[in-house]
């Protein structure tokens, strides 16, 4: 067990619990912290073998979670407004309730 | 001088008066035209500082600014200028003052009127000092939004078709140079004209274009010459040359008279430019094998030109199909001066007389044509909007001075020695005849065609029977001929005293003299 | 005593005490070395700080101010402290309990570490991060966290109100507050709010080299000033407690030491933002001319900390409030691009050779925009002394 | 394995927990700021400085604040009405617990049975402002263009959508 | 070198400055204006005597000096400009100054009622700067820069009265016609240029016109196997043939009589269109280079002599069928310039000169006389109104008959001395008798004509009180001009009579003069030249007989009566006074041909050109049309078919879409879960 499986362990840990939230879950809103917080697992694995990989001095990884952090920003931006704008139109954010994509 | 970035700053500047000129002229249409030259004026001043500033023994850039832009592509924000540039920034500024004194008396939406005057300005600037080919071509296609809307918004009752002709014409001539030139970075893996130039005089080029694009298994001179042809393409219809100038009549005659006169009295400036700053030190082998049927499109130019222009009515085509003509001269000067010629002394003078000719001649033919549009737009406000031949007549008696000032300037279109065209046309006959002796003969025709419809505008407008309408038609306004005259005094210290611009010009002309090479 | 030992006096007095603890627990000693007199200092300029705004509201205002407890009134805020610990703790009983009971507690917690970076003297900060003003800002941004509980678990109309408009409005000015204090990072080329104030330690003849002394760095100084007070939701900019509309906005259900702590953290954020301007714009802990370099730096530190302070008083007894869509109007049209702007002229300064000239365009850049700015804002209001006309 | 990690890795566990089993949906989210507060914590165990500011700058200062923004916009007048009914043990929880559960179990047994291919420099190199600013403006300044643009895009999307459309205006 | 080689350009630059100055001047400042450009000109004629005794006082290879400077560089070369002092230049400066000064002073007369007086001596004084530079210039380039700047001159004051069309029209007909020539010229001095490396005339040996060069250009062979300097001479030809109005570009000549007669005198009779025949004499030895002992001739001399044969024939004949006053001199002053061009090309410099010299003011005083005339007529121009006025003019008249006897080359006066050279000099041409034989019956036509116009002007009783066309002013009869005009008329007439004198073949002093000797006094030499004295004597006494019998036995008397040869000859008669219809040949080709270029270059580019790139739009618009085309009726109708069994089918699978988005992320989840375990148990395996 070395740290940097630690590390991941922790990042799969949290990716299970966002996930785990982004399904059970039944407010729209709740569901999309589900899916920030899958992304901030990623985030840390980014991280993680950033730290611990071969050429750290490149600072990919850290480039990369910045980026990620800037696009997860940007999605939960539009997100909560398409939320809104959902909302607006069915008078709820319950995900059961908003099926009109059904096929 | 050297450490200050003051080609960045000549470009910005226009693009900071175009943002205070929106935002303060908003309210007052008088403070956007005076703070729109006032901006003009900063950025003649900087040009001229430029001037000044300038050493005339280096014939290679000056003031060179060199940053990386988007490194993993090679492209670089590199500025800097020589004589050639140098001379095409101070016409530049010259020019939009002159646009900019033309179009006093617009008066819809002035202050976006004159943003977008502003705006080309930049546009200009960035690309008379840009030395990388997307730099460059970004201020080249960034030149066409304000002109665009200039002829969309303020244009004559035929405005739109001839925008969109002159946008879509323009731009497909762009494309094609832009593929032309991605083909060449995947061989050379640079967009830096000086280092493409290299390459190319070398002898590189061309076997690293077959290898990077062996396309539809052409051999090496036969994909430099397709490559070569897309460039050619995007800079022929800019300058224009026949046959590929059927934007440029419509486009000069439906649009505002101040934004013609930037179109022909800089912008077409950039297409000889793009042939002296790239086509000539990169394709010289090219043109050379081409030179045949560019040499009969340039005697096209000048003749087919100033004849089509004798067949035309309306004073604003007249002058567009002359800005054709007079544009042609350059292109004979250029072409003659890709000739081969080995290595003799003699033949090497010659071309350099071509190449400073043709330098000349495009500053020369921006003051000219500049003014002489200036003219037609008074004409144009005075007598409410006409333009034909047959609305004029007899003139001179109440307007004098217009008469005298306006022959001045069409004299020295016309090349009248003692003014300025004459010693670019001059120089450029004097180059070309013994190096394409054929071509140049025939366009002596020009010449003489040219003479021919001038003489007959003067005719048409100024003499004979004073027409009824025009009874009450004003001279030049005391105003006016001092705004005028700095104009006219150019033409005459240019025709009598060359050697001010040549000084400027000739180091470069050196330089691009040797660097023709096979 | 030479100025120089009486300038490091603390670090040498905590060095000294360092070499009693033994090495596994110096850690933790140095931070309490470093964090306790932070938590002694400032809340007892807290206590200063109330009675003297007091006092200088009612000379604004024509009248005395408290002047009952102790000399001249100075006992004042023991007086309140003792007050607000005796008081009943009162807890709706809708609220939700536990954010209610921690709001209070992140506020105040959140104010106090921002004080982790700030250099109070030479050599004297808590943590030299090299990211500080990165740290400042994003500690700084958990106080809307804690508003927000605060208003919310209160279960109130007026409390939620009053949170949304605070939270509102602090995010809508922390971006000029940010983009304000951009110039001084790239003017210093770097994060680290000691290296910042070290930048501008040096001296021209006599005149420092502060920040606020450019073209660029006074308008920042200004934008950041303003978007501070807006930040710390103080007069003019107080509407999320708004006396006359919402009764006293998010900490409305509040009482006793709850309320002192709302109070306390209201404080030490004005406190920590007067202390960031200080080390972006006003140098920091050095002196004002170099002949004044003797005097030791924590105490320029504090005694510029107290002129800004004054001027928040001052601000708070001069100015009438705005109104909601006056202030967001303020914070994106003219605020965000006079700092955009701002951006740009300090860019601008960093290119060109100095020189007057330099002054004189960077000045010109960044006056014209703010006089066409304003011009436009006030374009088609009358301005004239208004006269009140009472509801009919 | 400093202590530092644990403190942080169990702040971050334990918040994201309650993030996502909390039944009301505030706590959810001030427990989810705190969770992603433990996430910074992470980081700076990992020696990115700047990442875990600059996390906690975007999701406690903005990402937080703006899903409570949404929430009081949505139901946040009726408080009864945000908290979800107790249905743990409902057909689909327990399929998305299943799911989320396998999930986690490769994911974990990925993980842990990792082995780098070439072995870690020991010395965590610096990751400091400094060091990312000049990462950003020379080798990845396109990406931060493209960036820029994107957020640009986000931000007048959002806008956009989030505007009353004209009928409800009206 | 003396102050005033230095300073030549002083000569020229005087004139300008004045017509510089005028130029801004205020339209009533009439006085002043006339002053300075008439106080400039006697200037100017002060610096040409000294520049002309200066010349006069040298000797041998001294008598050419020069001053060049650098103008403008090129690459690695500088252009150089330069004045030059020799004898063909003082001869030319002192003639032009000295005509020039008494046609300025004239004018002060001619045209003291017209509002434009001010812009005339304006044009005027430009004029004489650009003359008088084409005749200091020691560069080709700056003398072509001249010549041109001579040419815009000449328009503007061809078109000095604007407003009459025809004015305009002649204006730019001069300007469009000479301009083709100097083209030609242009052409030349380019190819000159290029193959010698310079334009300057002299320049210590290194001239273009000095023994380097010409031997260089002499030894090439080029096109038609011409030599280089005889294919490089006649494109200079071509120039001078444009300005001196040589067959076949002579037709600008006769319509440029539409400017004001001071004009005509000074410009179309004196000096710009003897510019023609000085270029020539200045290039000379460009034209001569390569004649060897053997040969005396090159070829572009043959084609000088000949189409100035020609011209003199041409406009002798053409000058015998008019009644305009000044087109009857006009075209005398075209044949005249064909004899010169006779003279230059059989016998040389000199021989041309000469005769240029007493052809500009015997015909200047003759422009002058004919001014005088219609200024006494109320500017009646028609000679058939005239009549009479012998006695109503009397100092006109003998002015006039000074003038018309040495043009007709009467013995003793100046134009017999200079003409009989060119005679003697053609005749003993030993390629063909051919020119002489013309010039001796072009002799004997101007005799005639001329007679015949000083009988329709002079004798008889006026016919000006007679209904006429143009006399507006409803005077009625002639009188005499003022002092200021008719005082130069006298002093011109006296060179007209006395010039002659200095080139006789027994005292040749001009013509050793322009070759740099002295003169001396040799009986001998007229022992030669006496019988041919006496043929071309007896053809001009046969000539004004010939005049005398058909006019003068018997006065005109009616305004509408018939010429005598038109009632005789009148098909002649009209292909004469038609001057040969060679206007309305060009109108009907050249002018016609470049009409029909210009409009078939205009339907190019509005047809093909143009054509081209509508067609390419056309071809992508109906590209778009086809392709919608296909949309809308192939490729929709077989989706639309394809769709119903897909949507079969879909509706199937779109059960499992139920709209749920937890159920989908869901099967997102399960779909990762077999993927990372596929990959690592089956991977690992």
């Amino acid at each position: 067990m070395t740290p940097l499986n630690l590390f991941l362990l922790l990042s799969a840990l949290l990716f299970s619990i966002g996930l785990a939230g982004a399904l059970t879950r039944r407010n729209a809103i709740l569901v999309l912290i589900g899916i920030e917080l899958m992304l901030n697992a990623a985030n840390i694995n980014l991280i993680a073998f950033w730290r611990f990989g071969p050429n750290p001095e490149a600072l990919t990884g850290v480039m990369f979670a910045i980026f990620s952090i800037s696009v997860a920003a940007a999605e939960a931006a539009v997100g909560l407004a398409i939320i809104l704008a959902v909302y607006r139109h069915n008078k709820t954010t319950n995900l059961n309730q908003i099926d009109t994509l059904k096929g | 001088m050297n450490a200050f970035p003051w080609l960045s700053l000549l470009t910005a500047l226009p693009v900071v008066g175009a943002g205070v000129v929106l935002v303060a002229g908003a309210r007052s249409d008088r403070a956007a035209r005076f703070l729109s030259v006032g901006f003009a004026v900063g950025a003649l001043c900087i040009a001229l500082l430029l001037w000044h500033g300038f050493d005339v023994n280096v014939g290679g850039m000056q003031l060179v600014e060199q940053h990386a832009w988007v490194p993993a592509l090679h492209i670089q924000y590199h500025l800097g200028i020589d004589g050639l540039g140098l001379s095409m920034l101070l016409l530049s500024a010259i020019v939009t003052l002159i646009s900019l004194g033309a179009s006093w008396k617009i008066e819809d939406r002035v202050p976006l009127y004159f943003a977008l005057i502003l705006l080309v300005e930049a546009c200009l600037f960035g690309a008379f000092t840009a030395l990388n080919f997307i730099h460059w071509f970004t201020f080249w296609e960034l030149c066409l939004i304000p002109a665009f809307f200039l002829i969309k918004i303020w244009g004559g009752p035929r405005r739109t078709p001839a925008a969109t002709q002159f946008l879509v014409y323009t731009m497909a001539g762009s494309v094609a140079m832009l593929l032309s030139f991605l083909a060449m970075y995947l061989a050379a893996n640079t967009f830096e004209f000086e280092e493409l130039a290299t390459i190319a005089q070398s002898g590189r080029l061309l076997p690293s274009l077959a290898a990077s694009s062996s396309w539809m298994h052409l051999t090496p001179e036969h994909l430099g010459l397709v490559i070569f042809a897309g460039v050619f393409l995007g800079f022929a219809v800019k300058v224009p040359v026949i046959p590929f100038h059927t934007w440029l009549p419509d486009t000069y005659a439906e649009a505002p008279t101040g934004t013609t006169i930037l179109l022909t009295g800089a912008m077409s400036k950039m297409g000889l430019y793009g042939f002296l700053r790239i086509l000539v030190p990169i394709f010289a082998p090219q043109m050379q094998s081409v030179l045949t049927p560019l040499l009969w499109m340039a005697v096209a130019t000048v003749v087919l030109g100033s004849l089509s222009a004798m067949a035309q009515t309306d004073l604003k085509r007249i002058f567009a199909y002359s800005s054709i003509n007079h544009l042609g001269y350059c292109l004979l000067g250029i072409f003659a001066a890709v000739r081969y010629a080995g290595s003799d002394a003699q033949l090497l003078t010659q071309r350099a007389a071509a190449l400073s000719g043709t330098m000349l001649q495009m500053f020369n033919h921006g003051i000219t044509a500049a003014t002489i549009f200036w003219f037609v737009a008074i004409l144009e406000t005075r007598s409410g909007g006409a333009r034909e031949l047959s609305d004029f007549g007899g003139l001179r008696r109440n307007a004098p001075v217009l008469a005298g000032m306006m022959g001045i300037a069409l004299f020295s279109s016309l090349g009248l020695p003692g003014l300025n065209g004459f010693i670019s046309e001059f120089l450029i006959f004097k180059g070309a005849f013994p190096l394409a002796t054929w071509a140049t003969a025939l366009c002596t025709i020009g010449l003489l065609i040219t003479a021919v419809f001038i003489l007959n505008v003067i005719q048409r407008v100024f003499s004979g029977p004073l027409q009824e309408r025009h009874s009450n038609f004003l001279d030049l306004s005391g105003k006016e001929q001092m705004l005028l005259a700095p104009a006219i005094a150019l033409m005459f210290l240019l025709g009598l005293d060359p050697q001010i611009l040549l000084s400027h010009l000739n180091a470069t002309v050196l330089q691009l003299t040797n660097t023709i090479k096979f | 005593m030479t100025p120089v030992a009486v300038d490091q006096i603390f670090v040498t007095t905590k060095h000294l005490l360092m070499g009693y603890v033994p090495a596994f627990w110096q850690p933790l000693a140095s931070a309490i070395l470093s964090v306790v007199p932070v938590l002694v200092v400032f809340p007892a300029l807290f206590a200063v700080t109330t009675v003297l705004e007091r006092k200088g509201l009612g000379r604004i205002q024509n009248r005395l101010g408290p002047n009952r407890v102790g000399p001249f009134g100075f006992l004042q805020p023991a007086a309140d402290g003792i007050k607000s610990l005796t008081k009943e703790d009162v807890v709706p009983r809708d609220a939700d309990k536990v954010v209610h009971f921690l709001a209070p507690i992140l506020l105040v917690l959140a104010s106090f570490i921002v004080y982790a970076v700030l250099p109070i003297g030479r050599n004297m900060v808590i943590a030299d991060l090299n990211s500080g003003l990165l740290f400042f800002f994003a500690v700084g941004s958990m106080v809307e966290l804690a508003v927000f509980m605060a208003g919310w678990s209160s279960r109130s109309k007026y409390s939620l109100l009053g949170a949304m408009r605070a939270v509102a409005q602090m995010i809508s000015y922390e971006i000029p507050l940010v983009l304000a204090a951009v110039v001084v990072i790239m003017a210093a080329g770097s994060l680290s709010l000691p290296a910042i104030a070290e930048m501008q330690s040096g001296y021209t003849w006599i005149w420092p080299h502060w920040y606020v002394l450019t073209p660029w760095g006074f308008a920042g100084f200004v934008l950041f000033m303003i978007s501070a007070t807006a930040e710390s939701n103080r007069s003019p900019f107080d509407l999320p407690e708004g006396e006359s509309e919402i009764i006293a906005g998010y900490y409305i259900e509040y009482s006793g030491f709850k309320f002192a702590l709302f109070f306390l953290g209201e404080y030490l954020g004005m406190f920590a933002t007067s202390g960031l301007a200080i080390t972006l714009f006003l140098g920091g802990w050095s002196a004002p001319f170099s002949f004044l370099t003797w005097v030791p730096s924590y105490l320029w530190f504090f005694a510029k900390l107290l002129v800004l302070i004054a001027a928040f008083i001052w601000v708070r007894g001069t100015f009438p409030r705005l109104r909601m869509d006056q202030l967001m109007g303020f914070a994106w049209k003219f605020m965000l691009p006079m700092t955009l702007v701002n951006v740009v002229d300090a860019g601008l300064w960093h290119f060109m050779p100095s020189g007057v000239v330099r002054g004189v365009v960077c000045a010109a850049v960044i006056v014209i925009p703010f006089a066409l700015f304003s011009r436009r804002a006030q374009e088609g209001k009358k301005l004239q002394i208004r006269t009140y006309r009472y509801a009919e | 394995m400093s202590l530092f990690f644990l403190i942080t890795a169990a702040i971050a566990i334990g918040g994201t927990l309650a993030a996502m089993t909390r039944r009301n949906p505030i706590h959810c989210i001030l427990s989810l700021a705190l969770g992603l507060v433990g996430v910074a914590g992470v980081y700076l165990a990992l020696g990115a400085q700047f990442v875990g500011f600059t996390q906690i700058l975007v999701y406690v200062g903005a990402v937080a604040i703006l899903a409570t923004f949404a929430l009081m916009m949505t139901q946040g007048h009726i408080v009864s009405a945000l908290i979800e009914p107790r249905r743990a043990f409902s057909r689909s929880s327990v399929s998305g617990f299943v799911t989320a559960a396998g999930v986690f179990s490769v994911l974990g047994w990925a993980a842990q049975s990792y082995r780098p291919l070439t072995p870690s420099t020991q010395q965590a190199p610096a990751a400091g402002a400094k060091e990312v600013g000049v990462a950003l403006m020379h080798t990845y300044v396109l990406p931060l263009e493209v960036i820029g643009v994107l957020l640009t895009a986000a931000l007048i999307g959002a806008v956009v959508i989030a505007l009353p459309s004209e009928e409800e205006r009206s | 070198m003396s102050w005033i080689v230095h300073n030549l350009w002083l000569v020229a630059a005087l004139p300008f400055a004045a017509g510089g100055v005028i130029s801004v001047m205020k339209q009533r400042q009439r006085t002043l204006a006339a002053g300075l450009a008439v106080g400039s000109m006697a200037l100017s004629f002060v610096l040409a005597l000294m520049a002309f005794v200066q010349v006069l006082t040298s000797h041998g290879e001294a008598t050419r000096q020069f001053s060049n400077f650098a103008w403008f560089q090129f690459g690695a070369e500088w252009v150089r400009l330069g004045w030059l002092l020799d004898p063909l230049t003082a001869v030319m400066l002192v003639m032009v100054t000295f005509v020039g000064l008494l046609i300025f002073i004239y004018s002060i007369g001619y045209m003291a009622e017209d509002e434009n007086f001010k812009r005339f001596f304006c044009f005027l004084a430009l004029f004489a700067g650009a003359m008088l530079g084409v005749l200091i210039a020691n560069n080709l380039l700056l003398l072509f820069m001249c010549w041109e700047i001579v040419g815009l001159t000449s328009y503007l004051l061809i078109g000095f009265w604007y407003e009459k069309p025809s004015a305009a029209a002649a204006a730019k007909k001069a300007f469009i016609v000479t301009r083709i020539g100097d083209l030609g010229l242009f052409l030349g001095m380019a190819w000159l240029y290029a193959q010698t490396g310079t334009l300057l005339f002299y320049d210590a040996g290194r001239g273009c016109l000095e023994a380097n060069a010409l031997t260089t250009l002499a030894m090439h062979t080029t096109v038609f196997g011409l030599t280089l300097s005889s294919a490089i001479g006649i494109l200079i030809f071509c120039g001078s043939a444009g300005k001196s109005g040589q067959v076949p570009l002579h037709v600008w000549l006769p319509d440029a009589m539409e400017g004001p007669t001071p004009v005509s005198a000074l410009i179309h009779a004196a000096t710009m269109v003897a510019a023609g025949v000085f270029l020539l004499a200045r290039v000379y030895p460009l034209l001569s280079a390569g004649v060897t002992h053997g040969m005396t001739t090159t070829v572009a001399l043959q084609v000088v002599t000949w189409v100035g044969a020609i011209t003199a024939l041409f406009g002798a004949l053409v000058a015998v069928a008019q009644w305009d006053i000044k087109r009857i001199l006009a075209y005398s002053t075209m044949s005249q310039l064909g004899y010169m061009m006779i003279g230059l090309g059989t016998g040389g410099v000199s021989v041309g000169m000469f005769h240029l010299i007493t052809h500009a003011f015997f015909k200047a005083l003759l422009f002058l006389g004919a001014g005088s005339v219609i200024h006494g007529c109320h500017g009646e121009q028609d000679i058939r109104f005239m009549g009479g006025l012998r006695k109503a003019m009397p100092v006109t008249f003998a002015a006039y008959s000074c003038g018309m006897l040495a043009l007709c080359g009467v013995p003793l006066f100046s134009g017999f001395w200079s003409k009989d050279e060119i005679l003697h000099s053609a005749f003993v041409w030993n390629l063909s008798r051919g020119p002489f034989y013309i010039g001796a019956i072009g002799a004997l036509l101007t005799a005639f004509y001329m007679t015949r116009q000083m009988i329709y002007v002079y004798a008889g009783t006026t016919r000006l009180a007679a209904e006429s066309t143009h006399g507006e002013h409803g005077h009625s009869g002639a009188h005499e001009s003022p002092k200021v005009m008719t005082v130069p008329l006298l002093i011109l007439a006296v060179p007209a009579v006395v010039l002659g004198f200095f080139g006789t073949p027994v005292w040749p002093w001009f013509q050793s003069f322009l070759e740099g000797d002295t003169a001396n006094v040799s009986f001998g030499a007229l022992g030669g030249a006496f019988p041919l004295m006496i043929v071309s004597s007896l053809i001009v006494f046969v000539g004004l007989g010939l005049g005398w019998l058909l006019y003068g036995r018997k006065l005109i008397v009616d305004v509408g009566a018939l010429d005598r040869i038109e009632s005789a000859q009148p098909g002649l008669f009209h292909l004469l006074s038609g001057a040969f219809y060679i206007n309305e040949l060009y109108a009907a080709t050249v002018v016609r041909f470049t009409l029909v270029a210009a409009s078939v270059s205009a339907w190019l580019d509005r047809w093909i050109f143009g054509g081209v790139v509508r067609a390419i739009s056309t071809i992508f618009v109906l590209f778009a049309k086809v392709d919608s085309f296909a949309d809308t009726h192939v490729v929709n109708r077989g989706f639309d078919a394809g769709c119903g069994s897909v949507s079969y089918g879909g509706s199937f699978l779109s059960k499992l879409q139920a709209g749920k988005v937890q159920r989908y992320l869901k099967f997102v989840g399960v779909a990762l879960f077999v993927a990372v375990a596929l990959l690592f148990w089956g991977g690992k395996a």
